[in-house]
């Protein structure tokens, strides 16, 4: 197990051939045709080989590091590796210094969406034989840089807390009683998808909308009020209020029905369609004034 | 905690009409293409047909709404445009006025033509 | 300096439940966490939460089925508390909106789990632990309590009297992950830990990165003994590159396990001639180690789980979550050719021993969740029992941290009468100490601070005193060496086979670790979101961690739940129905036994043969 | 919190290649809305020939006197640049319907699978709308 350090490598050379990691020539013609949908027959093209990936560095603090620059690792390529693993491999062998979130490695926590190969993906999720080489994996878009892959998550977090973001309910049974609410089998289903959001920020990365406008609530935020509104537990008035909050300005409305937040959703929540239904519901409750 | 919005001025409305003028655009604009491009060809066009077609007053109103609906779509369509790319406060009203007062403004004149067209002026 | 009534450390399932308890009892509350709430590790539950919830269903049912399931370890009056109360706390989930799934009459959904005479798992689809963790965090934002996010809380701050039982917390140390600042926050009432697992101690885990055992550790340090840590629940079927873990539903619908040379183990061995693949987890652990070690492994490291013969539409109908999982974490279509598995380590029934009340010997130091050990799963962890431990205890804890009254515990705590002194094991190194340790007494008056103020901020300097050395250092070893070399030797001898000997050469390379320790260096010069510094913290405290469960290991010369010795593979009920106690003793750690309480409310649990 | 770094707009529109099928559609949604609402204007200031044209205004085209209406209008259709003008005002209004009934449909929740999809055949229909009335648009144009 080496420590070794290798000088930094800026992307305006990227042929330096005193590149980062174990040296191999192979990977060099190792690139891949782009999506490959088998990746096992990928995989096994790739055993014993190694990974070339691009990893986005800044720190504020470091010499040399304050521009903005691509780091090239090659890391020997196991089946099975993800994006994570390649970074993980990448820290723990090569540069401790490469910093990113991480923790449950199962697509649970949300901490590492990068954008990798220009896409938001979750690291863990994603299968690196999958992707072309050199592949590129950057902080999200649209976030601050804290540090290399690590962007500031605070404005996700406001907006999230924005919607109020949980249950309210005035008349359930008092806890004595061991009475839980009743709730239909169909109504559950309805807010399934929706509840499994992990607060990754992939969605609201990829939004362009998100992007121009700050006080846009977002997918993610709109999606968790969508879990709340549709849930036949909470009553009509609240869930009139919840409308309301959405109905803002900034709230439903400023959706352009991109998709891309539906299609980069590591947990597949029809994000878009959720956004469309509250703007139907928003104006049939408007209507009804009317 | 961030704070809640608490200006409320629903979007909805623009939203909502912006879609019911585009369903009804949809037909009026395709009949209008059909029309003046394909039955009628647009270099063959002359006054005394225009005047012709204008004299049917279906037609007139037809073309009346269609200018307003389109007016309202098209202009409506380019305030939500900017609204949503984060205009704010004054700039907002500004530009609201303006637009409001150049879509009335292309209205009218639309409406002044048309009658001209029925030789009604 | 920040300062609050109670601070809780950790936002996975206990400490949320705590902040918002203390939150109800009028306390202000704050949340010191390294992960942002949502990351908390409790989000990873599949199964469900164990509770009596239906008609013919009864608390007192549960509490046997657990006290059974525990080889007769875990204590009547913890284990009767989390069946009693499970009822409510799963209602009051509910009723804050957690999505459960549901039956036709729209109640709760429960179902049948391993070890539990009555179907009372209620579940929320296969993600229960993520649906528990989002709705309290909701609650805790809907309270509007105070989360301190990504700060990494490097100690408490503890008096230092000689008895552990005399010394008092007064708060906890932290520093800011994204700017480097290290700050004290002064708890007034009380601290309450709920850091979660140690599964990082060991090489291949369903646990975390962040799942270091921090907690175990800086309460260990501050005086509390952690109690029966060796033992540890291995989970048979795990995927061998990121431990994710592979549902015990695919052996329940008809999977079979296959060595390298394509035999059926199991019954070709003779490792479980009736259950074969559905024996209890253990054994399956235990006999997929065996072929491996024995030269059958696949890869030499781990064997096949295939369905396929389940057909397609059998396993789009029940498994598909487990095509997924295979394909994302490991590249392999389930559906094609059969999964890669081997034995994970999966939970650690052992922690921080507390009463029934949440609070350590320590007075102010409470703990809940998995890092805490009431104890409720005594040997043996029933699959489903832990969640409702993080709630009921972990209300438990922030209520009596809050100063409610919650009578007195029954369950002791600390080294006292009751306890009996290990007397006749012999270490193969001396234990303990030997980490990077930075002088004690940075008062500069020479005094010893006593007041809460003064405790924490000498903990304070000798935290920043800490860093400065391990940053100012620019040669020397790097943590993720050390780490990697602890988790290797945990999995390689303190794993699902425990040998002497085995367990021996464990420890001497823990020793060895903490030697190289010492010259341990953060290589980042940042200060800005310094995961390499974190990393190495972490380090430490899974050395202590993984020392402690060694030592058990090495003590308990006997096979009960899920500790398993080679040279004693029989459950010693006259001698072993003690729980293990290990303190550190300011670095010379002591070993001691507290006798296992039987006598619950209404009856006594009698050690019966754990057949099922 | 410390330092951060912030990458700003021009990154966004770097990416452009890596922009997906709902986010051209929506950027072509807009520049073809804006399109046909300045058409709009213009075509209404075109038409307001009329007001002469119903006074009897006329003015002179190959030495002919003929009604200022009927004059300018044809006078602008002989040109072969507006001509091409037209072929692109048809594209453009071609696409923003079909795009725009895409729109319709995805507010009411119908067949959101398939918005990728439904984009690229608005696309497709739209060129070949647009070359199938080449022909139409082109007769009789003097060049
Ligand atoms: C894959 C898997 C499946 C499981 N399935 C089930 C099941 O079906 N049923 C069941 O009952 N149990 C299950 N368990 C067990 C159960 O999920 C865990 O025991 C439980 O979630 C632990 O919760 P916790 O609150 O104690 O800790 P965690 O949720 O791990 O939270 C720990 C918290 O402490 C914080 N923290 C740690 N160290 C520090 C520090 N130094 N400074 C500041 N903060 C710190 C972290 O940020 C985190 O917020 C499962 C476990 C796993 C791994
Ligand atoms: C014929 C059928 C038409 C349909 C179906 C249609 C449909 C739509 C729809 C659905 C939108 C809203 C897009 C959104 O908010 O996401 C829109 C926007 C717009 N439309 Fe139309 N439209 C039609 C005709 C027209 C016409 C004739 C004009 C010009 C006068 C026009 C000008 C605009 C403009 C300027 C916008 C705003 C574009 C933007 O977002 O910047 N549309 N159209
Ligand atoms: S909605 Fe999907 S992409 Fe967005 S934060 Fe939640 S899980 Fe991530
Ligand atoms: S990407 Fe943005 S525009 Fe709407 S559909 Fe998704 S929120
Ligand atoms: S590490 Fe938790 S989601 Fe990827």
């Amino acid at each position: 197990m080496s420590t070794q350090q290798a000088e930094p490598e800026s992307q305006e050379a990227p042929e330096d051939p005193s590149m980062k990691g174990a040296e191999s020539p192979a990977a060099e013609e190792q690139k891949g045709g782009g999506m490959v949908d088998d990746h096992a027959e990928k995989a096994a093209e790739l055993e014993g080989e190694t990974v070339h990936i691009k990893v986005f560095r800044y720190d504020p603090e470091v010499e040399g590091k304050q521009e903005p620059r691509f780091d090239d690792f090659h890391v020997p390529f196991e089946k099975g590796m993800t994006v994570l693993d390649s970074v993980m491999y990448a820290r723990d062998e090569y540069d401790s210094s490469l910093t990113f979130r991480h923790s449950c490695r199962q697509a649970v926590c949300g901490s590492d969406a990068f954008f990798v190969n220009g896409k938001q993906r979750l690291g863990c999720k994603t299968q690196i034989s999958d992707l072309e080489q050199p592949v590129r994996i950057e902080p999200l878009p649209h976030q601050e840089v804290v540090k290399d892959l690590v962007v500031d998550m605070d404005h996700f977090y406001d907006q999230m807390h924005t919607v109020e973001p949980y249950f309210q309910d005035e008349d359930t049974p008092p806890v004595d009683d061991l009475e839980e609410q009743r709730q239909s089998q169909e109504n559950r289903e309805k807010i399934k998808m929706s509840s499994r959001c992990i607060w990754c920020g992939a969605c609201m990365s990829s939004c362009n909308i998100a992007a121009g406008d700050n006080e846009y609530l977002g997918p993610a935020a709109i999606n968790k009020a969508y879990k709340f509104a549709m849930d036949d537990r909470e009553g009509e008035e609240i869930k009139e209020h919840r409308l309301r909050i959405l109905e803002q300005e900034h709230g439903v409305w400023r959706c352009q029905t991109q998709f891309s937040c539906t299609e980069v959703c590591p947990k597949d929540i029809p994000l878009t369609e959720h956004i469309q239904e509250l703007k139907r519901e928003a104006v049939k409750k408007n209507l009804k004034f009317w | 905690m961030a704070e809640r919005y608490s200006s409320f001025t629903p979007g909805g409305t623009g939203w909502f009409l912006q879609r019911i003028t585009a369903a009804f655009l949809v037909v009026v604009l395709a009949f209008h293409f059909f029309l003046l491009h394909f039955v009628n060809h647009a270099y063959e066009v002359t006054f005394m047909q225009t005047q012709l077609r204008m004299e049917n007053i279906g037609y007139f109103l037809t073309m009346v709404l269609f200018l307003v609906t389109a007016a309202f779509h098209g202009v409506n369509g380019v305030y939500n445009a900017l609204v949503n790319q984060g205009l704010e406060g004054t700039q907002k009203k500004v530009v609201l006025a303006v637009l409001t007062i150049a879509g009335v403004g292309l209205v009218a004149q639309g409406i002044y033509v048309a009658l001209a067209m029925r030789g009604m002026i | 300096m920040y300062e609050h009534d109670v601070i809780v450390v950790g936002a996975g399932g206990a400490g949320l439940r705590a902040a918002i308890a203390a939150n109800e009892a009028g306390a202000d509350v704050a949340m010191v966490t390294k992960l942002h709430p949502v990351r908390s590790h409790t989000g990873a539950a599949e199964g469900g939460i164990n509770a009596a919830l239906q008609e013919g269903d009864d608390w007192e049912l549960h509490a046997y089925d657990t006290m059974k399931g525990s080889d007769y370890l875990g204590d009547a009056p913890a284990v009767e508390t989390l069946a009693q109360n499970a009822p409510e706390e799963t209602i009051n989930l509910e009723h804050w909106g957690m999505p459960f799934s549901r039956e036709d009459d729209g109640t709760v959904s429960q179902r049948p789990f391993g070890g539990l005479s009555y179907p009372r798992t209620t579940y929320a689809g296969a993600e229960t632990g993520h649906h528990l963790l989002h709705t309290m965090y909701e609650q805790v934002v809907k309270r509007g309590i105070q989360v301190y996010d990504e700060w990494y809380v490097m100690d408490l701050a503890t008096t230092d009297e000689d008895d552990p039982n005399d010394r008092e917390c007064h708060g906890v140390v932290a520093y800011d992950v994204q700017s480097g600042n290290i700050e004290g926050f002064k708890a007034n009432n009380g601290v309450v830990l709920a850091t979660g697992g140690p599964g990082q101690a060991f090489d291949h885990t369903t646990n975390a990165v962040s799942c270091t055992g921090d907690g175990h550790a800086m309460a260990y340090r501050a005086g509390a003994p952690l109690e029966d840590m060796e033992f540890i629940q291995f989970h048979p079927t795990s995927l061998p590159s990121t431990g994710v873990l592979i549902s015990e539903g695919v052996r329940g619908e008809g999977g079979i396990l296959y060595n390298s040379e394509g035999e059926r183990f199991m019954f070709e061995y003779g490792y479980a001639n009736n259950s074969g693949e559905l024996a209890s987890r253990d054994v399956v652990a235990r006999a997929e180690l065996t072929e491996v070690g024995e030269g059958r492994g696949v890869d030499d490291e781990y064997v096949h789980l295939d369905m396929r013969h389940l057909g397609e539409e059998r396993i789009m109908d029940r498994l598909e979550n487990i095509l997924h999982l295979a394909e994302d974490f490991e590249g392999v279509d389930g559906l094609v050719e059969p999964m890669p598995v081997k034995p994970g380590q999966h939970y650690a029934m052992g922690g921080i021993e507390v009463d029934e009340n949440g609070q350590t010997c320590v007075d102010g130091l409470y703990a809940a969740g998995e890092c805490a050990c009431v104890s409720v799963h005594g040997g043996n962890r029933l699959g489903g029992n832990a969640l409702p431990e993080l709630i009921v205890f972990g209300k438990r804890a922030g209520q009596h941290a809050a100063g409610e009254d919650l009578g007195e515990p029954e369950i002791r705590t600390g080294y006292g009468d009751d306890v009996e002194d290990e007397t006749d094991t012999e270490l193969p190194v001396a234990p303990g100490k030997a980490g990077l340790e930075t002088s004690g007494s940075v008062a500069a008056d020479g005094g010893m601070a006593t007041d809460a103020e003064g405790v924490l901020q000498r903990k304070v300097e000798t935290a920043r005193e800490h860093v400065d050395t391990l940053m100012d250092k620019d040669d020397g070893v790097q943590h993720a060496e050390i780490r990697a070399k602890l988790q290797q030797a945990m999995t390689d001898y303190v794993n699902v086979f425990r040998t002497e000997e085995g367990v021996k050469k464990a420890l001497e390379i823990i020793r060895e670790c903490r030697e190289e320790y010492q010259d341990v260096y953060v290589d980042d010069p940042s200060r800005t979101f310094n995961t390499d510094l974190q990393q190495t913290i972490e380090t430490r405290n899974l050395i202590d961690v993984a020392e402690t469960i060694a030592l058990g290991a090495l003590v308990r010369d006997e096979f009960r739940g899920a500790h398993w010795r080679k040279e004693h593979q029989e459950r010693k009920d006259e001698e072993w129905l003690k729980h293990t106690l290990i303190s550190w003793d300011d670095g010379s750690p002591s070993i001691f036994y507290r006798p296992v309480i039987l006598e619950g409310e209404n009856k006594t649990y009698e050690p019966k043969e754990r057949s099922y | 919190m410390s330092q951060s770094y912030n990458r700003g707009l021009i990154e966004d529109f770097g990416r452009w290649k890596e922009f997906s099928a709902g986010m051209w559609a929506w950027i072509f949604h807009k520049f073809t809305g804006w399109m046909l609402i300045g058409y709009l204007f213009t075509h209404i200031a075109v038409l307001s020939t009329s007001i002469g044209g119903a006074q009897g205004e006329t003015i002179m085209v190959d030495g002919e006197s003929v009604n200022v209406y009927t004059g300018t209008l044809q006078g602008l259709e002989g040109l072969f640049l507006i001509r091409l003008l037209e072929i692109g005002l048809l594209a453009v209004a071609v696409f923003h319907i079909l795009n725009g009934l895409r729109l319709l449909m995805v507010d009411l929740g119908i067949g959101l699978e398939s918005q990728d999809k439904s984009f690229y055949a608005s696309l497709v229909l739209t060129g070949a709308i647009t070359v199938a009335s080449v022909p139409t648009f082109l007769t009789g144009v003097g060049i």
